[in-house]
């Protein structure tokens, strides 16, 4: 069912939740566990409301998001 | 250096961790004691969020340089900060490392005297959080270098904590006298 | 006398207000914003103006005209600020207005990095802009001397009718200390009858920078450089430690003097028989002072963390006859009293 | 698959050293994708202002240029006058372009030197660690406006898009804000257009982002950006100030 | 028999400097009489910028303090924050206050300075000899513009008075000409309006004057001020462009 | 050869010409104006660029792009200009970039006068702007050396990857000479790998001159200092006239070491044994030459149109065996032959 | 009759003309001496067409004209 | 100096008088004759409608100072100018003075070879106007100094007149000329 992919660079997520405010969907959520440069980072909590429609991938400021669909 | 009473500490861990209110506050109960003092704290571009740490010399005379290049004494609150100062503490110099946030493989330097404190456990058991885990370690410190008595230490955390947080201050000296009594426990244990 | 617990730059800051400046014009720098965040709090509540400026070209004109109309004014920048500044300190010279100037060095050339340095000695000293003129420069290495010698430098600049600079370590400027508020209690400074006052008194005033008529440019220039002699006799300021019996003196100014006392004394632990030589006033320059020593003292070791500036003067002063080697450490990473203690051992 | 959103070809793959939030990353972001777009990667020089974005060069593969903090059209003027076969483009924050670099600024805007300006409006100075900026908002308290920015003591925000705006070498001046999809599409466009402008040699285009910055706000990210949409959209509105068509030089 | 026609008081009794037919002098004397007019000659502090004005102090009987080529409204700005009692005004060229000096003039003007500025503008630099300056009309022949200006290369002539006007802080601009004795009533209004207006607090007054520089045009006084009326007036409107009332700050 | 009969500005603009200069940015001022005047009208037939900056400051950063794009740049000013184009030179010199800058000294400091002055010799040669770095500079004393410094300032500037200047006097400036123009059929300049080029070739190039990690700063620091030691070596010009057997030496730069030679003259002609030295390049300093001469001669008069500066760097070169006396006129009104023929003779 | 007085300063007239110009009556020349700046210097020619009107005065650049009237 | 070709002049008058053109003349006779020259205009803040001089040297060798400070030789063409000259004139020097514009009371240098020339007149009388006085002066002193020969000055008339002015070469000649025969006549007479 899922055809879209939203790929999050964990490493490199600063955690700002722009994204997750951003997707109308509800798609995006902030994890608990911390990346190397210190972060709580944001994670895909449900990929299938996802609509793929590149938002937050458009809205990221540091440009960690790829969106894809089929 | 050729004066009888002479410190100096390297103090290191995270942004926010309150190392740098620490290093103030052992310079102000050694002022108290009418010691030359001197704090000198890290900078550099990328301040934010990123390391802070700061040296601290005491002195009954003139302190020449800030920056010792060899510290007798240190408090280390994070793995990168182990591993950028432990090489250069003094030959049978004090580290005392929070326990609970770094991560320990090999210390490497046998000659030093290393205590490990699980200062954020501390700070939780006895404020109810582990925000003052500076403290227990300054604590700490304090109890095993004899640099400042206790009571120096106590009233300095007045001359630190602003009016506003004045609620705080009893908060500070629980969480002080963890570290100091810890000390006493461990040698005398 | 209140002993407090400050930052260089607080202190600096602080010695200002007691100074009683009354004009503070600047432009954020790193890394010396803290000079004028102090003061932005500070200055209007002792009737004092803060004006941020739109460069520090416009800064130091700022100067210009509240020091033209009698008030004590400073700036406080950093090195490439200060290159900006230029034109304004010779003018400022060529008026004959007072004016205090702090430049907390970063590292240069060009934007360079925020490391501490010691770059702009030439700047500072021999004059950064156009013209004959020489602007006293005084060199702190402690909070207490941040305090001491801005309020010196405040008296200065009037007694010469000069802008007169603080050329300051950044390291200096970061690091805490003691301080005894020495001047908290200061009397007001005298009113200046040559500047403007609330109305036009008597004759007309007019300051200007400009001579064409005849040899007036000429009478000019020999004034300020007599100003320049009264203060080589009057100025001077620096320290000796433990020069008397030196076999090697160790000279540097600010930050490296600092460390260089810690070299000294490790040096005296171990039986080598070095002092040290710190001129606190960089112009004047301790000529007389520092040949005097080199009566007794046939070797020098002159430290710098630039690539070699305060040693020419120094080159100049002593001459051939005496051996001179120097330590350029043009780099963030100041110097440590071991390694230092290491140079003057290489050189006895 | 097919990518619905991916990063532009233009920016190397690097992290940003910019503060959680800032929106610097996502005006680098609208400016590399539109020279993927025109496929100028080659012919591009961006020329640095200092300020936060002063690093450009690390994330660009793109030539570049730093100028020192405020001369950043003067240097522009010099690159394209010497190469006028290139784009060039100036990236400046709001103390850089706007407070010690105002006249370089109007200057070249009057002089319609053919280059593109992105301009970066934070109503602080960012790097030095948020004091007064010329463009910071009546009553906002910075580090050297303690007691909150006064009319009278320390002036009125300055616009540059209106201002610039009446000049006649000015082509295109705009300003654009990326707090919501709509508001970044309507910033990518007068991003796009800038350059367009350049490529057809219409003169000084010119483009004022509003950006976050939530590090000298001391702000979380999220409130950051409502403070842009409640608080600057009003003072700054959004819009095409100017707009020269071809027609308008033929 | 009573006097119809005297020169001012604040005037000295000495020659001007000016070139025959130079409206330096005419400028001189208008504002000479505005003091006279509010009897402020001992309240005034006079910044002079570099130009053929610049010896201002020889001719007036007030304070006088000289500026850094381009500087004038920075100094004035320190002189009147030191001694807001003081009546401050800047007597500046086009070369000075729009070119080398324009971010000083806009900061100044955008904090609302409460000073009085008079602008010659003379679409030349008069004093060193005839360089083009930021008003130099198109087309117009200079010794740096050999072959003419043109708006390519050189820039398009600004227009100071309409730019100033969009800042909030300006509370008066003026553009006037001294040609006709009519032009020289209403240049003469324009000057008391911008004493006026500082003498009650209401920030920034602006008047530019349009000023005819017979040497450098390479013409004769008369045809001098012929070129004024017939080149410089159609391209640089005479008028008020911003007046505020009191009523609009209380 | 062209042999022509020019003002030390024309031929200085000349010069310029043919060393292909092909970008001049500059703001008027007195007494230089002759040259942006000369190279408006010459520079767009030979293809190259001439902007009228707003200001000073806009125009040594003007260079700076041009220059990173491998163009032969140049401007020109007088004193208070140069002061505010320090902190770009400061940047040219961090970010490696080739400039031309010419200084036509007016008298200052401040606004001064426009009259004939050596006054700006410690601005130009202990750099005016901030930081480590040297700035070669060539001091013409005839309209044929202005002619051909120019052009060895050009070749200089890009060899070292620096900006360089020439230190004018305005008489030098103002005088009419016949000129030999020796390199008019000059073959263009080398492409500058370096710059930035038509399109980006290969590896993006970055121009810059900020250095934060670690100690790149100090490396690149250490790079300018060789640089200059480099330059020392092979980079020194000066003339040495009539000191062989000299009892006394004649020292001075530009103007002064002209009518220095005619004082030689006379001296020569009354059997006064002097002689004249000349630094040619201030920067480098001729200092092994200067020292040579000290061999024999141990007594020297400086001269300059100032209250002293070039006679510091004497003092340091010579030390104080020698006798070095000092005659400062900082006066439009140059000396005159017997002046300094008088002075000769008080000497021995 | 003539109950007005133009009264020119010789010695620092620049001869500009431009009180000749705007003297709508005429009443203005300029001479032929020259004084002791080195110029031709306005003169009343004929001070009885003189109406005291002051712009002569008024439109002086150099301010060396003074008019009076009974 | 101890060349043996060496003359040093100062040419003064006002502004418009031609005497800067007058004495660029004489330096390309001299380069004609293939000789070192310096020319030195005057200036100043005030330079316009004022004072104009010239220092002119001509010398076999490299000049030194192109400012004499005892010129050989003068061209005076207003009275400011023969104030100002006069006295530092070199012992036995020659001075060649405008007597239609200069006004001469009492020339207080008696060892000066003084000539005082119609040159206005001469001017007028040879071409129909009195513009050319500066040449008319210039033929006469070289004539007195016989620094350059008559021919070079002729030829060098063509290289400072423009192009676009080139009908007024033949009425220079005539004025350098008159002047030139003046000295010869006055000498032989
Ligand atoms: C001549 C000079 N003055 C001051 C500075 C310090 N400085 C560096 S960046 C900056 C301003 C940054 O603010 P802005 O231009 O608004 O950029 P932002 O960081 O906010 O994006 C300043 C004042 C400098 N580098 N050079
Ligand atoms: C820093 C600096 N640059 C240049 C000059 C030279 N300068 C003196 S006056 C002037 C401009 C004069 O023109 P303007 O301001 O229009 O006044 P005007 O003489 O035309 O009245 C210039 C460029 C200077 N004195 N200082
Ligand atoms: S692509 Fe759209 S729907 Fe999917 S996660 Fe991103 S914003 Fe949400
Ligand atoms: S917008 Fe980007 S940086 Fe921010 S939380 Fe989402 S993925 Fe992370
Ligand atoms: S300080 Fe502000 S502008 Fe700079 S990176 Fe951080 S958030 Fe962005
Ligand atoms: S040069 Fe022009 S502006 Fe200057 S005094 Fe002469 S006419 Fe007036
Ligand atoms: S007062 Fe009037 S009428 Fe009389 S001379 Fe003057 S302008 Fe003419
Ligand atoms: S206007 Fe004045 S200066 Fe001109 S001619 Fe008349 S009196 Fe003389
Ligand atoms: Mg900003
Ligand atoms: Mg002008």
């Amino acid at each position: 069912m899922s055809k879209k992919k939203v790929i999050i660079d964990e490493q490199r997520c600063k955690g700002c939740q722009i994204c997750i405010i951003q997707c109308k969907k509800g798609v995006l959520k902030l994890g608990y566990k911390i990346n190397k440069l210190g972060y709580r980072y944001a994670e895909v909590d449900n990929i299938d409301d996802c609509v793929a429609c590149g938002i937050c991938g458009e809205m990221c400021p540091d440009v960690v998001i790829e969106v894809w669909k089929e | 250096m050729s004066s009888k009473y002479y410190f100096d500490f390297v103090f290191s861990g995270f942004g926010g961790q309150g190392i740098l209110i620490a290093g103030n506050l052992l310079c102000y109960a050694a002022i108290l004691e009418n010691r030359e003092v001197t704090f000198f704290p890290s900078y550099g571009v990328e301040m934010r969020g990123g390391a802070a740490n700061c040296y601290v010399v005491l002195s009954d005379s003139q302190i020449g340089s800030p920056i010792p290049s060899h510290p007798m004494a240190s408090i280390i609150m994070s793995t990168p900060a182990l591993n950028k100062f432990l090489p250069i503490i003094k030959n049978n110099g004090i580290v005392i490392i929070n326990s609970d946030i770094v991560s320990i493989k090999d210390l490497q330097r046998e000659d030093l005297n290393i205590s490990l404190i699980p200062a954020n456990k501390l700070s939780s058991e006895v404020i109810g959080n582990e925000r003052l885990a500076n403290m227990v370690m300054l604590g700490y410190l304090v109890a095993a270098t004899k640099c400042v008595c206790l009571e120096s230490l106590v009233n300095s955390i007045s001359e630190v904590v602003s009016e506003k947080h004045k609620k705080m201050i009893p908060l500070n000296e629980k969480a002080v006298l963890a570290g100091y009594e810890l000390f006493q426990k461990n040698s005398r244990g | 006398m209140e002993k407090l617990f400050l930052r260089g730059s607080e202190a600096l800051a602080l010695g200002a207000i007691d100074a009683s400046v009354k004009f503070y014009a600047g432009y954020p720098i790193t890394p010396q914003n803290d000079i004028p965040e102090f003061l932005s709090r500070e200055l209007p509540k002792v009737g004092g103006k803060f004006v941020q400026a739109e460069s520090e070209v416009a800064a130091i004109n700022m100067l210009l005209g509240a020091s033209a109309c009698g008030l004590r004014v400073m700036t406080s920048s950093s090195s490439p600020g200060i290159s900006l500044m230029q034109e304004g300190i010779s003018y400022l010279s060529g008026s004959e207005l007072p004016a205090v100037i702090v430049n907390v060095m970063r590292w240069g050339p060009g934007l360079g990095g925020i490391g501490a340095s010691q770059g702009d000695y030439h700047q500072a000293t021999k004059g950064g802009g156009h013209g004959d003129y020489f602007v006293p420069v005084f060199a702190p290495y402690s909070a207490q001397e941040m305090y001491d010698l801005i309020i010196r430098a405040f008296d200065v600049a009037d007694k010469y009718r000069t802008p007169t600079m603080l050329l300051v370590d950044v390291m200096i400027s970061l690091m805490k200390e003691k301080v005894i508020r020495r001047f908290e209690k200061r009397s007001e400074v005298k009113i200046k009858s040559w500047a403007f006052g609330k109305v036009k008194e008597g004759e007309q005033k007019i300051i200007k920078s400009l001579y064409l008529k005849g040899n007036d440019l000429e009478r000019h220039n020999w004034k300020l450089y007599e100003k320049y002699k009264v203060m080589c006799e009057k100025e001077v300021i620096y320290e000796s430690y433990l020069c008397d019996d030196a076999e090697i003196v160790l000279i540097g100014f600010g930050m490296v003097a600092r460390i260089g006392k810690s070299a000294i004394d490790i040096a005296r632990e171990r039986n080598v028989k070095a002092g040290l030589f710190r001129p606190i006033s960089l112009v004047p320059f301790p000529e007389k002072e520092l040949e005097a020593i080199s009566k007794k003292c046939k070797k020098f070791l002159v430290v710098e963390m630039n690539t070699g500036q305060m040693v020419h003067d120094i080159q100049r002063v002593l001459g051939k006859d005496i051996d001179i080697s120097f330590y350029g450490k043009p780099s963030s990473y100041a110097p440590t009293p071991e390694e230092l203690f290491y140079k003057i051992k290489e050189q006895i | 698959m097919k990518v619905v959103y991916k990063k532009p070809e233009v920016l190397k793959n690097v992290n940003f050293h910019f503060c959680p939030g800032c929106q610097h990353g996502l005006v680098h972001k609208i400016i590399a994708e539109a020279i993927d777009n025109f496929k100028i990667k080659d012919k591009t020089i961006a020329v640095i202002g200092v300020g936060c974005g002063v690093f450009l060069y690390d994330y660009f593969d793109v030539d570049s240029l730093e100028a020192p903090h405020g001369r950043g059209l003067a240097v522009a003027t010099g690159v394209k006058r010497a190469r006028p076969e290139r784009i060039v483009f100036t990236y400046q924050g709001d103390g850089d372009l706007a407070s010690i670099g105002l006249a370089e600024t109007v200057h070249a805007a009057n002089r319609g030197e053919n280059v593109s300006v992105f301009f970066v409006n934070n109503t602080v100075y960012g790097m030095t660690g948020g004091q007064m900026a010329p463009t910071t908002l009546l009553g906002q308290i910075t580090t050297t406006s303690p007691y909150g920015r006064e009319f009278q003591r320390d002036g009125y925000p300055i616009r540059m898009s209106e201002m610039l705006a009446t000049l006649e070498g000015v082509a295109f001046s705009a300003r654009v804000a990326l707090c919501t999809p709509k508001q970044l599409m309507e910033a990518k466009k007068a991003v796009k257009k800038a350059f367009q402008m350049q490529l057809e040699g219409l003169g000084f285009s010119f483009v004022e982002i509003l950006s976050a910055c939530p590090t000298n706000w001391n702000m979380q990210p999220l409130e950051a950006i409502k403070r842009v949409e409640e608080e600057m959209i009003p003072f700054f509105p959004l819009g095409i100030y100017k707009e020269r068509r071809v027609s308008d030089v033929l």
